[in-house]
């Protein structure tokens, strides 16, 4: 299945891209995400537990990840 | 004036009106306003800034903020907050935050306003990148850990 | 802008504008501004107010202000602080006082605030008389023995 | 020795005046400024321990009260 992941600020800049379409098996996680990006370059620079937000809600890392949702990897929040 | 029984929040690129959010949060029975604003000040961390970019996941971040003042309206017992989250590139001493809170007394319109930016400064998808004097620019991380640190900067 | 390092109080007359108390506060070192603006509410002890009559022992309560606001600078580190207190007759929703902070932090920004509008409830020579839906008017006591239950009415 | 006493808000309705002028005995204190002004109609409905200010500083009840010295009897404040 396909599934698009967002990313911002210092992982965008990390990994060179502000979004990624990922294949994933039908069962997969957040953790599955985590892990497929963590064979891309730059990815290394991921902290080893970051946040993540599966259709706008910050989700586990054992959260069911679906067809068609929007996977966000979220660096430390700065507002304010 | 009396205003609809529900917080406004929103994300802007324009600049904050504090006047404007404080009448957001007027009611005949609210004896009290709190507005907290932040501001972009010159020095962050011992480094001369000269303007902040703030960004967001726009969707998510609004989505929060409008959670954000749901929760305050009922932990504190008052529907008159009005947030605004200014995005985009910041001079100095421009407002990036304006929280205003309107309660009948006092006491709930400190706490919920404390309540609401440290809620923000934890949930909202926001970031900021720092530019400083030397011509450079870093994102911010507040938890401690400078992305330049863990090689994640610029 | 800079503002004179020293803080800003007064009595007043005329309405009290937030905005202005805000410009007071800043400077380029704060990161925090939290502004207090007290309000004549429509209700109070379940009576219907009209509007209220602020007087005060003018010199005394000038001398108090300023003190109030010496102190907090002292105490939370920061000369940013205006303070205005409105006299005469006030109408519903019209501020009676308001309180700028800035602050290079938001933790002192928002206990200095809280500070000062204690102490000006507590210290400062002001009395009001709220005026009634049935016409009446009575000086209000905050200790809660109301003037007329003490033979002080009007 | 003369010394003025001002009085506001519901302690003038009550007194009636809103200053009045006492002669005192030259070592006198704020308490017998009260003294003096409970002799006067509807003084009863002062307090027992109003609070009092001597040219414009909080004064004790003990404290000296000197010829030309503004004594103020102060209602409960009410600013805010």
């Amino acid at each position: 299945m396909s599934v698009t992941v967002l990313l911002f600020a210092s992982y965008a800049d990390a990994l060179g891209a502000s979004s990624v379409q990922l294949e994933l098996p039908p069962d997969a996680t957040v953790a599955d995400v985590l892990a497929d990006l963590r064979g891309r370059p730059g990815a290394q620079l991921l902290p080893p537990a970051p946040l993540v937000a599966v259709n706008q809600r910050y989700a586990r890392a054992d959260s069911a990840v679906r067809a068609g949702d929007e996977v966000a990897v979220i660096p430390p929040v700065a507002g304010g | 004036m009396t205003n609809d029984p529900s917080p406004a929040t929103r994300l802007t690129r324009d600049p904050i009106d504090p006047a404007a959010l404080l009448r957001l949060a007027g009611r005949p029975a609210n004896g009290a306003l709190v507005l907290f604003v932040g501001v972009v000040r010159d020095v962050n961390d011992g480094r001369a800034v000269t303007g902040i970019e703030y960004s967001a996941y726009e969707a998510m971040a609004a989505t929060e903020l409008a959670d954000i003042a749901t929760e305050a309206a009922a932990r504190f017992g008052t529907p008159d907050i009005a947030i605004e989250h200014r995005l985009g590139e910041l001079a100095l001493e421009e407002a990036s935050v304006g929280i205003a809170v309107g309660h009948p007394h006092r006491g709930g319109a400190y706490d919920a306003s404390r309540w609401i930016i440290e809620q923000l400064k934890r949930r909202v998808p926001i970031w900021k990148r720092e530019h400083y004097v030397d011509g450079t620019r870093e994102w911010v991380d507040p938890t401690g850990h400078p992305a330049s640190a863990a090689g994640l900067g610029r």
